[in-house]
């Protein structure tokens, strides 16, 4: 028999885990949630959550049981207390099941795990199982009108006054603000010292008087983002995550986080998506033998599958060459630039392949799966500039993965 | 013959310039979205453009036109891209005339032109039947009755389609989609019985219509050309109208590109403008070029279009695959480097996204001019 | 099974590069261009690679080899890309090895296998009739005679042709170029009467071979699996070359970045690296991603032709697409960037793009890939 | 009859220049001399030029009558004479009855011109006749090995001693220095000064004791560039242009011209090939209907000869639309920077039409073409990188068109 190279796991463990994850799944994940997720039930958890379908909050309570809406993190703040091995197995299992996924949230992809490392008892205990039983919906404090690409340069305010800091500034494409119950913030609490230096991480009740958020109308016609304005925000010094003026460190990390998250945010857009781009293709210009009329556009789609295909091996290979601590690192720059930029040009091609009937805006004589795929190709341009655009991407790899000197 | 332009058409196109940028910018365009005008555009506006002469650039001056030429009307779209204009111009100063020009018998100029060069009566090309660019792609029948014709058949994404007074329509008396023979061209007023004009919203907030027609009666005088002979009227009048979208396209490229660079040089991040990052700059650069390559393929195109030059027919498809590249690079490029302000409704880049794109669909893509391009030249 | 190395290939790996580097870096191969060594390969090189088992990779332990299988002999063949090494390790230890196993009888397994793994037979496979990759675009043709087979044609660039001891030849029995029906391998020593073999000097240096083949009389013994079901065999072979070259194209393209990234970092104008430039840095980060994407792309059809999954057709495609993408790219890139330097004889850059474009157009480039990964999406 | 409103010429004056010309060429241009010219017969001139076709020897000698080797420059330095609308129409009839150009030179194309601007009228008068006639042919001493894209930042030195420079350098990238009878040289004459500031232009004679040019072997396999060394070359300083340490505003102006000059460069290339590219791909991939059988080849062919016709329009509408200086400006670095890229995809389509069959090196089994595309299309990777790179030339675009700041 032929041996082979590629490293081999811990076959018999992570075997029985398989069957019995499986098991456990195909009794419990209700037949609705194995079913693609329309756009309006996505499970963001928070106080104000509304489950559309019942059968979604069931599945919601079943997977918090077990810890399963954050695997990997430690059973005593409500995780699952798997291994990465284990977590990525149930994660196979539920792709191959169909399953949908019981909650999203950024407590669950960019706080959470940054608690975990920076997060002092108190914080983790009070903040990490209401994210994991999704009570609590977070959104991110990050730009600013004047600090986008430059983050470092913000200036939203927080002067200590009592126990309290006194919050005053604005932030802007805070995602989903108008919907959330907390926001983690980065402010400056050391006007004098240099940029990088000044900043704190601290975390806000959007309910605390003086925050408003008010939504963004985009260019797709969605609104998922806001500005959020903090006047006189009155914040208890102990929602300080880590050190004061040392939140620089602590916003990178959760950049790496986030930036992985986007990576694979893609895929849960295409997931959604109604058509393939070849059903599209064959739809819109035609089958001669079965494969598409248009032979450049064929070309194309096909060059488009390969890259997507490299690209999700490549998240493959790099999660099992990953190091044990499951930190991101630099790799996540090249996984959000490629991420981001092949869904742009899986929109783009959906485009070329529908021609006209890809361009309508709303009303008679598109579906609703034209209209919507209009609306995401809008919508993906911002890919490539949220979550640090993918020049920031091409900087960090220029710089930190291949010591190209500044 | 030099390729720059006279001072008489440098004039012409300040003024048109100037007449946009006052009268009609581009929140004028929005105006029109969001307060749901149902025509899609403004119609004291064109009453001031039929002041300028304008419907009537390609009209001889016995029907009250000015024969300025598709160059100077040209200059006009290039102008009004830059403000993305709404205006029937290209349906009906250049395609409707055109058509008529190309294709109309004496009796139906006399009975159009004056009304078309007065602004008094607008015009549509109703061709497309699928959702990409395809001449002869016609299902729409027309069949032979005692007084003229009868059309049946259904039209999509025809541009001005829902503000026009006259539909050009074509049709086919035998054989099937995609045979270029048999294929004719009718007029056929909007009003006439049995034709049933519905607006389609685009993401260009224009006024495109999808048009059926039921058991359409017409008259002999219809007929627009030769029966049967349609596409030799096709062919020509679609040259001009592939040069006077990649004209408008070309004002839409220089208008997002000069508004691009204005803001690499204002925005500031880093403690510098971003248009000092080297990076950005070489992006910049090329996009420079594609513009002004663009530019080239219009004014060449022209020339021969105006001169009834044999390569008129390649050049024309030249520039619109070239106006295809030019507002794809940098319509998707001025999104990316205004980054998130770009990306809100509030700010006008994306309007330029959005047009780019329809654009692009309308009268073919880059890659079914560049398959015309290479069967013109007998690859 | 994960897509990363384990411990014991990652051994192999550094080995093969240690033994590359210090046995045949990029000068040997500007050696054997320069002495017009008629082989394009040298001998004694072969004998130590011999040594350490890389002929038998693939072949079992009965015959000799060490079975480490077709991912250990690509990450040599990756080892060898990245200093240009000529070696017959693809067309032997790959394809010829493949061959056998995929096709062959047990009385030619035992005839070949052997010396084969023992490095004393080479391999070489005689497939091309024209100019670009087309594995059914066979005009070779074979007739039956009373004691085999009679072969007639002209093969073109043969890689290692002229270093082979047995040819492997597609022919047909009936039809027309281009029908992959009635197409037969056989095994063809190359002392055979009839067989004229011709060195063709390639810009990458290496030896690749005409091959006449005049009434080239066979016994039955030579015929390679079935009559006229030579695809059946011929198709996963395929599959294996793909993934082999394309292999060789990871380390070639890999070595060419290293290479270009330390040149980026050492060469100084306007007083700073010329790796401080924005523009050359983000261009640096788009190559690094085409890498990744290209070892990723290996690694999985290596998966997937090692568990004989059914999408390995698909996955060797998608690998020798992205390695004619990454070769494409960096070899370019790498010549702009080393700038006029680059464009010398004497440094050693060149040969990477050299060797890239033929590695391009051995075995199909990126549109022949891309057009058979889609047909066998069924799009 | 409608009217045009591209820009007029004084029709009637050069339509009677045209006529006249036309005839003359008719009557005076050898039948050899219109057929396309082979590598080996490209007139360069100077001391030791070689006719191996006498009739070229017959074309130059009557063409220098006309001073029509260099028409637009003034009838006392041997030029033509003529204004640059007329020089215009005698290309455009020397192109259309397929004459040759009678000579080749960087001193008609770079040297010339900026003598005209800057040279004093000795030099003038004692270089200008000779390069009009062919009699000496010049090479460019720019580029040095620590100082490619930088320029300015050339070492070579100048040290006046006497009436005398002395000169000592290492000069790279000096085309056919080995054929070269005169050198156009940078050299720096004042050490201390800024970079810009202390570089002089001189004329050396490469007859001087202490020159010395060495070919460099290409990756191509050609020879075009030296290396060229000097060693206490003395020359006079009447042999400066223009003022001392004032050098490099002649530079920058010579660069324009050679950018001009290359971007014309590459069309001469295409015009001496036997083979147009889409004959090598009907040839290389077959014909379908008598079209392209590959559709994805053709697609990139037909953007390449689009985006090359929209070139060539550009290059005519520039020269309309230029000021009457004629001098090149900025926008010589968007013609070089277009003609060169071009060139390259032109041979990059070439090889992916022609196949193997165009990665032939020598020997049998390639005929003549074949072999030239090959080494043509290695040449063509230093066409991006000669007379400034593409990133120069978008530095260039960035900052003096477009005006984007340092």
């Amino acid at each position: 028999m032929q041996r082979t190279f590629l490293k081999e796991e811990h076959v018999t463990s992570l075997d029985a885990f398989r069957t019995e994850s499986r098991q456990w799944l195909l009794a419990n994940c209700p037949a609705s949630m194995r079913t693609p997720m329309p756009d309006d039930e996505v499970p963001w958890g928070g106080r104000r959550a509304e489950f559309r379908n019942p059968d979604a909050k069931l599945w919601l309570d079943r997977m918090v049981e077990r810890g399963w809406t954050a695997p990997s993190w430690p059973r005593e703040y409500g995780g699952g207390g798997l291994s990465t091995e284990q977590a990525q197995v149930l994660a196979e299992e539920m792709r191959a099941l169909g399953c949908r996924a019981p909650l999203f949230s950024f407590g669950l992809t960019m706080l959470g795990p940054v608690l975990l490392e920076f997060g002092n008892e108190a914080q983790r205990r009070e903040h990490l199982p209401r994210i994991v039983r999704g009570e609590i919906r977070w959104c991110q404090g990050y730009s600013e009108p004047g600090a986008g690409s430059d983050l470092a340069s913000l200036s939203t305010r927080a002067v200590p006054e009592g126990e309290d800091f006194i919050i005053n500034g604005h932030k802007i494409w805070t995602s989903y603000a108008h919907y959330a119950d907390w926001i983690f913030c980065l402010v400056r609490t050391d006007p004098t010292a240099k940029k990088h230096e000044g900043i704190s991480f601290v975390l806000i009740d959007m309910a605390s008087p003086g925050v408003r958020a008010q939504p963004i109308r985009l260019i797709s016609g969605y609104s998922v983002f806001c500005e959020t304005f903090f006047e006189d925000v009155r914040v208890p010094q102990a929602n300080l995550v880590g050190e004061p003026n040392k939140g620089w460190t602590i916003a990178k990390r959760l950049l790496e986080h986030e930036r992985k998250s986007l990576a694979s945010f893609s895929d849960r857009h295409r997931e959604r998506s109604a058509r393939s781009l070849r059903e599209v293709a064959l739809q819109g210009v035609g089958a001669v033998d079965g494969r598409i009329a248009d032979p450049v556009l064929r070309d194309r789609i096909a060059a488009y599958e390969i890259d997507d295909t490299a690209f999700q091996l490549t998240r493959r290979r790099l999660a099992d060459e990953a190091s044990a601590d499951g930190r991101p690192g630099p790799a996540s720059a090249l996984m959000k630039l490629c991420a981001t930029e092949l869904n742009k040009r899986r929109m783009e091609l959906m485009v070329a392949s529908a021609g006209t009937q890809a361009l309508g805006w709303e009303g008679e004589g598109f579906n609703p799966d034209e209209i919507r795929e209009t609306r995401e190709w809008l919508r993906s341009k911002a890919n490539s500039i949220e979550g640090g655009t993918s020049e920031i991407q091409l900087n960090i790899i220029a710089k930190r993965v291949l010591g190209l000197p500044d | 013959m030099a390729l720059a332009l006279s001072s008489e058409a440098r004039l012409i196109r300040d003024q048109a310039q100037a007449f946009f940028a006052e009268r009609s910018p581009v929140r004028a365009l929005r105006q029109l979205r969001d307060s749901s005008d149902a025509s899609g555009f403004s119609r004291p506006l064109w009453q001031e453009m039929t002041e300028l002469g304008w419907p009537g650039f390609l009209v001889s001056e016995v029907h009250g036109g000015s024969e300025f030429g598709l160059l100077g009307l040209c200059l006009v779209l290039e102008a009004a891209g830059r403000t993305l204009a709404p205006t029937p111009l290209l349906s009906t100063a250049l395609i409707g005339a055109s058509a008529l020009l190309l294709g109309g018998s004496a009796a139906q100029r006399q009975e159009h032109l004056s009304a078309l060069a007065a602004g008094e009566r607008l015009f549509a090309l109703a061709m497309e039947e699928g959702a990409h660019h395809a001449p002869s792609h016609v299902q729409t029948r027309a069949e032979r009755t005692d007084r003229g014709w009868r059309l049946n058949g259904e039209k999509r994404f025809v541009p001005d389609g829902g503000l026009a007074d006259m539909l050009i329509v074509t049709a086919r008396t035998v054989g099937e989609a995609g045979n270029a023979d048999n294929i004719s061209l009718f007029l056929v007023p909007a009003a006439t019985p049995g034709v049933t004009v519905s607006r389609r919203v685009m993401v260009d907030s224009r006024n495109a219509a999808a048009i059926r027609l039921d058991a359409v009666e017409l008259g002999e005088d219809a007929l627009l050309g030769e029966a049967d002979a349609g596409m030799a009227v096709l062919e020509p009048l679609l040259d001009r109208a592939y040069v006077g979208l990649a004209a408008e396209m070309l004002g839409l490229a220089g208008e997002a590109f000069d508004r691009t660079l204005q803001y690499l040089k204002d925005r500031r991040q880093f403690g510098v403008p971003i248009g000092s990052f080297q990076a950005l700059k070489h992006r910049a650069g090329l996009m420079f070029c594609e513009l002004e390559l663009l530019r080239s393929a219009v004014l060449g195109a022209l020339e021969a279009l105006e001169a009834g030059a044999p390569e008129a027919a390649l050049l024309s498809s030249a520039a619109k695959a070239k106006a295809c590249d030019a507002v794809w690079l940098i319509g998707n490029e001025a999104i990316q480097m205004h980054g998130g302000i770009g990306m809100t409704d509030e700010h006008e880049i994306g309007f330029f996204l959005k047009r780019a794109r329809v654009a692009q669909q309308t009268f073919g893509d880059g890659p079914f001019h560049r398959d015309r391009y290479a069967s013109l030249m007998g690859y």
